[in-house]
């Protein structure tokens, strides 16, 4: 039996790491580094209906225990995203997970239908949370009843399993995963990037020609943990817990924060090995810690609530 | 192998913030290509990035290599501490660097840099010599105290040099040099500075068999994120670009907007 | 001319740099390892209307660059803050602003209203934001019009300016902000704590005894910036900006996101001498940086905006 | 002076996991109580929070300190890491630690300790033994691997042993150990352990001439932040606190809550 197995709507995970988000583009850059069959799932860059370029630069700055990114849904558009990205990923044995965002319903439904309709997709991140762009479904995702409606509405014309990506930007996050969860959603990724902002002390300018942008690394960690801990016990949709991962304690604490599987952003920049170590060694700290298997923790940590 | 401890040989301080540091390790044997840049996880665990810093030399024989820095912000602070027998998490060597294909024994490469973007023309000279290329350089330094290398470029070929405040060779920027001094276009234009340096040279030489490096806030290195991006000049969509990390640091000057 | 000094509401401060509230006690333990009167001001620990141990041990975590804290506003009552600790404050020629914290309308009323009679206290910092305690003022720092009222009800009774603390922890802090100053607040402290949580790997429980606890540290500086950033552009009342600050840069980051004044709290736990040595450290900085008097740099920034 | 960069003198592996530094510094000047603690800051720049370790000998002639500590997070593996000559930024000495004045010359003092609670009772127990107080110590271990300084603690004077495992001295913990071996009742009793152990010698000694030192976590460590309050036992409102980090460690046993 393997003890890292995960089993989520869509996702049948041969252990809970997968590179979040933004962070690993369309997964042709890390295949020169390792060999991406390691990987539990992978999620893919944001596809948008139109090719976008993003945001000017600079779009990154760092920040303590942190960074700051503005890339602005830079990607193809999703003919290409079909065509070329999702064609190579198919030769691994991965689930892929599409990022799916945009700036009105029609566009995320729009999305939503066809990409779900590739082989090479086993289920739909709805970025609701992205932080950067005027219109980047933020809006979506910060008021329950538009959060609803959306979901509802890309459910009723995706193939695949719904996964809702939660912003931490909110006073209060509980109504708004109710809200997914009620609109029918199979699961929540949480948490997208917090905003802010560096300033320049000799141009006294933002850093980021966007002024600003999402935080994520382990700053931000102890608010991830805080608002899984809360979503998991308001709703009964399985949760992928990410920010600011980087070390298996990280992974392990997600878990008993309530998250089910647990995605590594940032840490892929610090080093981009982090994710097929962690696989690796995850196994030795569980028996340290007296852990058996992953679904056994799922469970243990949600009779315990 | 693309990531390596490699273990810092020695230090010095060439001038007023600016470092040469010695490195050796087993990536040596992958570093190539001049302006080529290795990838720094500064040991300081509240520093995240990477810094990219390009490779001033190689020395395949010593299975060293020596980069050069100038202390910007906190990384590079931190980078000025190592001392000898100090270990440093690098990853590289990475991108595209200058291509001293781009030009035939017996002809002549002008070599254009200013301040901290001169270190990486060191490795590319020292390989257009030995290819039996004439090179010329042309640097602009802020003042006569922050000049480094000079002796060492003079070696390999015709160094001439200006400073913003007069304090050494012609007043001026590389402009005014290359106005002056550098009576016929050349065979090839490899160059390597600050934002307003480029644009002289984009001025000068677009269109011609010329080159130069960017400089990007990088996240990744190696592609992935986006962070380095800049804009196609022949897109006309403004939609797609070009990542400075992997398709650069190097471009033929006029492919990318500055 | 003094290029530190700065004029706030009921403020003359001789320079900008102030320990913020619950990192300084009331002043007694540090004034053993400095001369207070070299503050610029001191914010003193939350008082309320009735003694309070606050919450259960652990209060304390650590996070990477960051602390959580759940002290739970521990503080031995007006009566005792009055008679004793602001006499003893009354020694140094340092203007001293109040904590003020409430579980009703009534409460904060009638501490502010006992406080201000204070001939120790220059102004009061009406604390609307503490993440950590049930009944802890946040509601009030939440939701616009509960800020507008309570503002508009405290300004009627107090004899000193009063500052209003605002939360990170919203979705979005413009309106709270322009609420308070429509309230009549004199100026702004920002910001307070964000909420957050670690959980302990060997007892799957959460480290704080009160399970979440307040983010502070270099951690949340990129968010403070950002805060700070959005309400100076909002607002007329000064900023008094605080959230990460630990070196002379973070000041100055501080005051051209839009702040007048700087606090400074968890870095009195890393380094005692942290604001003696900021004040000594900035005028060399201001001059590698062109700056000549802050009052000049405050009108530069809103000149830029 | 409260604060100073000292100087690691020397780091020596006790047993598994277990550490002693010995550090060099004028602070040491200072440093007269035995448990009182020192505040250290990690160097580690993403951990802001000092950690408190308690002095477990003061060495004046030599301007020398010891710590022992035990490896439990990223902290206390970062200070493993240091070798002599490294620097260590140390705030202290900090808080009220045993009183020897509160037994006379030619009394008997019972010392109880367990694990990592140790340390801090070698300079009391010095400090007794110069008074002319008669020692017997009372040590609490997890099992024969992590036992330390028995050897130097018989200099001292009687040491009985117990481990929870069986593996050396008498099976169980100290409570065993006092009920089995400490037949009268002291002329005083320091205490330091686990809050097992300290719940033992509570409902042992509670009343009678016994001291106990306790753990919090703490911030500031100066009495500021009150991260490390524990109750009053006297107080029946439950409003009053008092401070490990200035008021304690040490408590009369009885004192507080625990
Ligand atoms: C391909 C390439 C090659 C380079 N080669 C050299 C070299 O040989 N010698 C040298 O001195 N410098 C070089 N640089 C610039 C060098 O990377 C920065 O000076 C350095 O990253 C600053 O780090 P810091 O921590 O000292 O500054 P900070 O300002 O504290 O850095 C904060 C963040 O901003 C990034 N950053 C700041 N300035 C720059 C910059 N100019 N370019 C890219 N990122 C920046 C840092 O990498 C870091 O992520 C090169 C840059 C690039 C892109
Ligand atoms: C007055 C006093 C004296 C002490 N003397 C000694 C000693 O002589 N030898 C020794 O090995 N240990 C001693 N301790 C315990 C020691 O402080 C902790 O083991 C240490 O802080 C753990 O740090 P870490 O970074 O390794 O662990 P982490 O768990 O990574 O630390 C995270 C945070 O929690 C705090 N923390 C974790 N465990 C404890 C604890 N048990 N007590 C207080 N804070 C804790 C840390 O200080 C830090 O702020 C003493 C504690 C106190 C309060
Ligand atoms: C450079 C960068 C780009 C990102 N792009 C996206 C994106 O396109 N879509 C998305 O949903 N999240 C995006 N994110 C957010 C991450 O997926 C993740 O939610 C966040 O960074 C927190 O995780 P971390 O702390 O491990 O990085 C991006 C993050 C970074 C740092
Ligand atoms: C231990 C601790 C106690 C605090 N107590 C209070 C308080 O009583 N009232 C208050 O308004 N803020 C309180 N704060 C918040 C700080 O005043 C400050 O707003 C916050 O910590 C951000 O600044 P920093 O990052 O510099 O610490 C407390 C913070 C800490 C760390
Ligand atoms: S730095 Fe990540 S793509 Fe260039
Ligand atoms: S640790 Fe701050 S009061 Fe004790």
């Amino acid at each position: 039996m393997n003890r890292l197995a995960v089993n989520l709507p869509g996702l049948a995970l041969k252990n809970p790491i997968m590179p979040a988000s933004g962070c690993f583009g369309f997964g042709e850059e890390y295949a020169k580094y390792f060999d991406l069959n390691q990987l539990g799932a992978i999620m893919i860059k944001a596809a948008t209906l139109e090719p976008r370029f993003g945001n000017p630069t600079p779009r990154v700055a760092e920040t303590p225990s942190g960074m700051l990114n503005a890339i602005g849904l830079q990607n193809p558009g999703i003919d290409e995203i079909m065509q070329v990205k999702l064609p190579k990923l198919g030769a691994y044995d991965v689930p892929i997970i599409a990022n799916v965002a945009g700036s009105t319903e029609a566009d995320y439904v729009a999305v939503c239908e066809r990409i779900s309709q590739s082989k090479h997709v086993a289920a739909i991140e709805l970025n609701v949370s992205c932080p950067n762009v005027k219109h980047g479904g933020i809006a979506f995702g910060t008021d329950p009843d538009v959060a609803f409606t959306l979901t509802e509405a890309v459910k009723k014309v995706s193939k695949v399993p719904i996964y809702v990506k939660l912003s931490p930007n909110v006073t209060d996050i509980v109504p708004i995963a109710k809200a997914v969860e009620a609109g029918g959603a199979d699961g929540i990724t949480m948490i997208n990037t917090l905003l802010g902002m560096r300033i320049d002390l000799k141009s006294r300018k933002p850093i980021l020609a966007n002024q600003t942008g999402g935080l994520s690394g382990p700053a931000i960690k102890p608010i991830a943990i805080r608002l899984i801990h809360q979503v998991s016990r308001a709703v009964e949709i399985p949760i992928i817990g990410m920010g600011g991962v980087y070390t298996v304690d990280d992974v392990l604490e997600m878990y008993l924060a309530g998250a089910s599987a647990v995605a590594v952003g940032t840490a892929n920049f610090t080093d981009p090995w982090v994710c097929p170590k962690l696989i690796d060694a995850l196994p030795n700290r569980m028996d340290e810690l007296g852990m058996t298997t992953l679904e056994t923790l799922i469970k243990e940590v949600k009779a315990g609530r | 192998m693309l990531q390596e401890m490699m273990t810092v040989v020695a230090q010095k301080r060439l001038a007023p913030k600016i470092y040469e540091m010695r490195l050796t390790g087993n990536l040596v044997k992958e570093m190539k290509q001049p302006d080529q840049f290795l990838h720094i996880l500064i040991p300081r665990s509240d520093l995240l990035l990477r810094r990219p810093i390009s490779l001033a030399e190689i020395i395949p024989e010593k299975k060293e290599c020596i980069i050069i820095y100038r202390i910007e912000g906190e990384g590079t602070a931190a980078l000025a501490d190592l001392k000898a027998g100090d270990q440093l998490d690098v990853m590289g060597p990475l991108g595209n660097g200058f291509q001293v294909e781009a030009v035939q024994t017996g002809q002549t490469a002008y070599i254009v840099g200013g301040g901290i973007g001169v270190p990486p023309l060191y490795e590319l000279s020292k390989q257009l010599v030995k290819k039996g290329v004439k090179v010329k350089h042309f640097f602009g330094f802020a003042s006569k105290e922050v000049i480094f290398y000079e002796a060492a470029f003079k070696q390999l070929g015709e160094v001439t040099i200006a400073t913003d405040d007069g304090s050494y060779g012609i007043h001026g920027h590389v402009g005014h040099l290359l106005d002056q001094v550098a009576e016929t276009a050349p065979d090839v234009l490899y160059a390597c500075g600050s934002k307003g340096l480029l644009l002289a040279v984009e001025s000068r030489y677009e269109g011609q068999n010329a080159y130069f490096s960017l400089e990007a806030r990088m996240a990744c290195g190696m592609g992935a994120c986006y962070a380095c991006v800049c804009h196609k000049k022949s897109d006309p969509t403004g939609n797609e670009s070009l990542k400075v990390c992997d398709e650069g640091p190097v471009f033929k000057v006029g492919e990318v907007v500055l």
